[in-house]
């Protein structure tokens, strides 16, 4: 019977995502509480010393399997494939605004482009291309470009960036292109278009490393 | 077997499913000439008045009827063509046979799969998503695969401020408050006159204008108007200023 | 160090929501395919013999794994619902039409069972068991089942589907619904005769017009 509840109970935290209650547990197999609380310590015993792929861990809300640390480097080679499918103009334009503006807010991203970049930025933080990188004053999240980043666009740093066709770098750079970009933007919110999406952006001509 | 109990009472025909369609395969019964929306409203009635479904029967009638309907459209299509689409009576039959043991066929496939599912009902999979910190791409894993350029391209129209809009295609109002002025004291030199008579053959803006111009003249006291009720003709009048003025 | 294989086996298909091809079990763990195959076999014998919760499933071109039957009940008391709702049998039949005669369109799935397959296929479509397979040539959608079809199904592929030939009706019954098309009416018709013109009682036929 004790050997068929720690059955039920692995079979039980294997299927759920999130921790399970001991008191839950005993509800649906059946068993006295205790009983559960010691099942789930021979099973903790029986990956520890067969040295299973799992570990039956406590958290804040009960009870969970996870797979033991000796796994993942294994699971990251499996599941963390770097996604990269190619970016859709909404994503191109956030990622460029963040390269070049960071750290930068979501609203602000927002204002430049004219319409929300609420899924954007969520699409690109998930793929990693982006990241959480403090607060600003009034406490919205900043993001910057991550590592990730600089490794899938072939960069060695942010210096690498490519100078942007008609605008000159050398003036007072950053705040100053983050001007015209609101201007821009916000002209672009009155109008109610969006705006135009560049056909063949390789053909763009650099004008940096003078 | 149900169907053999459906009694029919067309116009082309009365007697029992079974037999029409027989007769039909033999040609005995135009398929043109059996109106076959009655044969589904008897049927109706019939499952109605016996207050079960014989699934089995249902099916097959379903299954029958849709192919007597298909064949009848193929009659009825117009055209030369009609000579090759006829349909030898053997042929019309092993159609109809046909769609019925693909009917069974199905059927019985189905059952195999929901019995299929009933069987793998005590294994389930676990579905939660990857912990966040496996999901997370490794930076050695990574290599260049999108262009710098496409950002530098994407700032670039981003930079780019839109044209101001163009409203050239709006016709711009020439009419000036000034004139309708003028106009409406021309009319009320003449007596009394309706709105309308002042604002005949104008468009919209003129109208506005000239409307705006009216409420000058009652502020002035030049004018005065009367409406019966909204928008009811309004009758315009010299007021009392205007009145003082050439008294 | 098979041992240690078998225990990242275990935690990778823990992590995966869906089956793993031994093929990429091999890349993520750099051991050679046969190894892998192996010790998904040792697994699959180690769960049968200990009597674990898990089972070791082949499904759907991979690798997953699934509970034993034997924790069904507590899980349906945990989780509070069925593993699947069962299908109708109209979504059964349509199921069976497209699992059989994929890529299939809906009109067609339509000529075969007489009636609409609209809301049946919606219904399948939003729980994931077929899938929009491109065009026909005439631009209806084409269906398909899919991988999530076959995982709970229990399907390696779709090989193992018996043939359909294997539900064709009996010989008997393939006569009997041959003769009640061809002759069963002319019982009635008091055979070879030309049918009654006049109307009588007891169901005999009447035909009116030409």
């Amino acid at each position: 019977m004790s050997a068929e509840l720690e059955r039920t109970l692995e079979g039980l935290l294997f299927l759920s995502s999130d921790p399970v209650s001991a008191a839950a547990l005993a509800d649906a197999t059946g068993a006295e509480l205790h009983e559960v609380v010691t099942a789930l310590e021979r099973l903790r015993e029986h990956y520890e010393f067969e040295r299973r792929g799992f570990l039956v861990r406590e958290l804040a809300g009960g009870f969970t399997l996870s797979t033991h640390p000796d796994v993942e480097p294994a699971a990251r080679r499996l599941l963390a494939k770097p996604r990269t499918p190619p970016l859709t103009p909404a994503q191109a334009e956030t990622l460029a605004i963040v390269a070049y503006l960071q750290p930068v807010s979501r609203p602000e991203i927002a204002r430049i482009r004219g319409v929300s970049a609420e899924s954007a930025a969520a699409t690109l933080l998930e793929r990693g291309l982006i990241e959480d990188g403090g607060r600003s004053q009034f406490g919205a999240v900043l993001y910057r470009t991550t590592e990730l980043f600089l490794k899938l666009f072939g960069l060695r740093s942010l210096d690498e960036l490519p100078g942007i066709e008609g605008f000159d770098p050398s003036a007072e750079l950053e705040q100053e292109l983050r001007d015209r970009l609101l201007r821009a933007g916000e002209a672009r919110a009155a109008v109610g278009t969006p705006p135009a999406v560049t056909q063949e952006p390789a053909g763009a001509p650099a004008l940096s490393g003078d | 077997m149900a169907l053999v109990d459906l009694e029919l009472d067309l116009d082309v025909f009365a007697g029992p499913f079974d037999l029409l369609l027989t007769l039909i395969l033999r040609e005995e019964v135009d398929l043109l000439e059996v109106d076959l929306a009655d044969v589904v409203i008897t049927y109706i009635d019939h499952l109605e008045r016996r207050g079960e479904l014989d699934l089995e029967a249902a099916t097959e009638f379903l299954v029958l009827i849709a192919a007597l309907l298909e064949l009848k459209s193929r009659l009825l299509l117009p055209g030369e063509e009609i000579e090759e689409i006829e349909l030898d009576p053997g042929e019309a039959a092993e159609e109809l046979l046909a769609r019925l043991l693909a009917a069974h066929r199905y059927r019985a496939a189905a059952a195999h799969l929901r019995e299929r599912l009933e069987g793998e009902q005590g294994s389930r999979f676990r579905s939660a998503p990857v912990p966040s910190h496996l999901r997370k791409a490794r930076l050695t894993e990574a290599h260049a695969v999108y262009s710098p350029d496409a950002l530098a391209g994407a700032i670039g129209d981003l930079l780019q401020v839109p044209p101001p809009v163009d409203i050239g295609h709006i016709t711009v109002a020439k009419v000036t408050v000034a004139e309708r002025l003028a106009h409406l004291r021309t009319l009320l030199r003449r007596g009394r006159f309706t709105f309308s008579e002042a604002v005949a053959r104008s468009d919209r803006v003129t109208v506005a204008v000239t409307l705006y111009a009216l409420l000058e003249l009652y502020k002035q006291g030049e004018a005065t108007w009367t409406q019966e009720e909204p928008f009811a003709e309004i009758t315009i009048e010299a007021g009392r200023a205007l009145g003082r003025m050439t008294a």
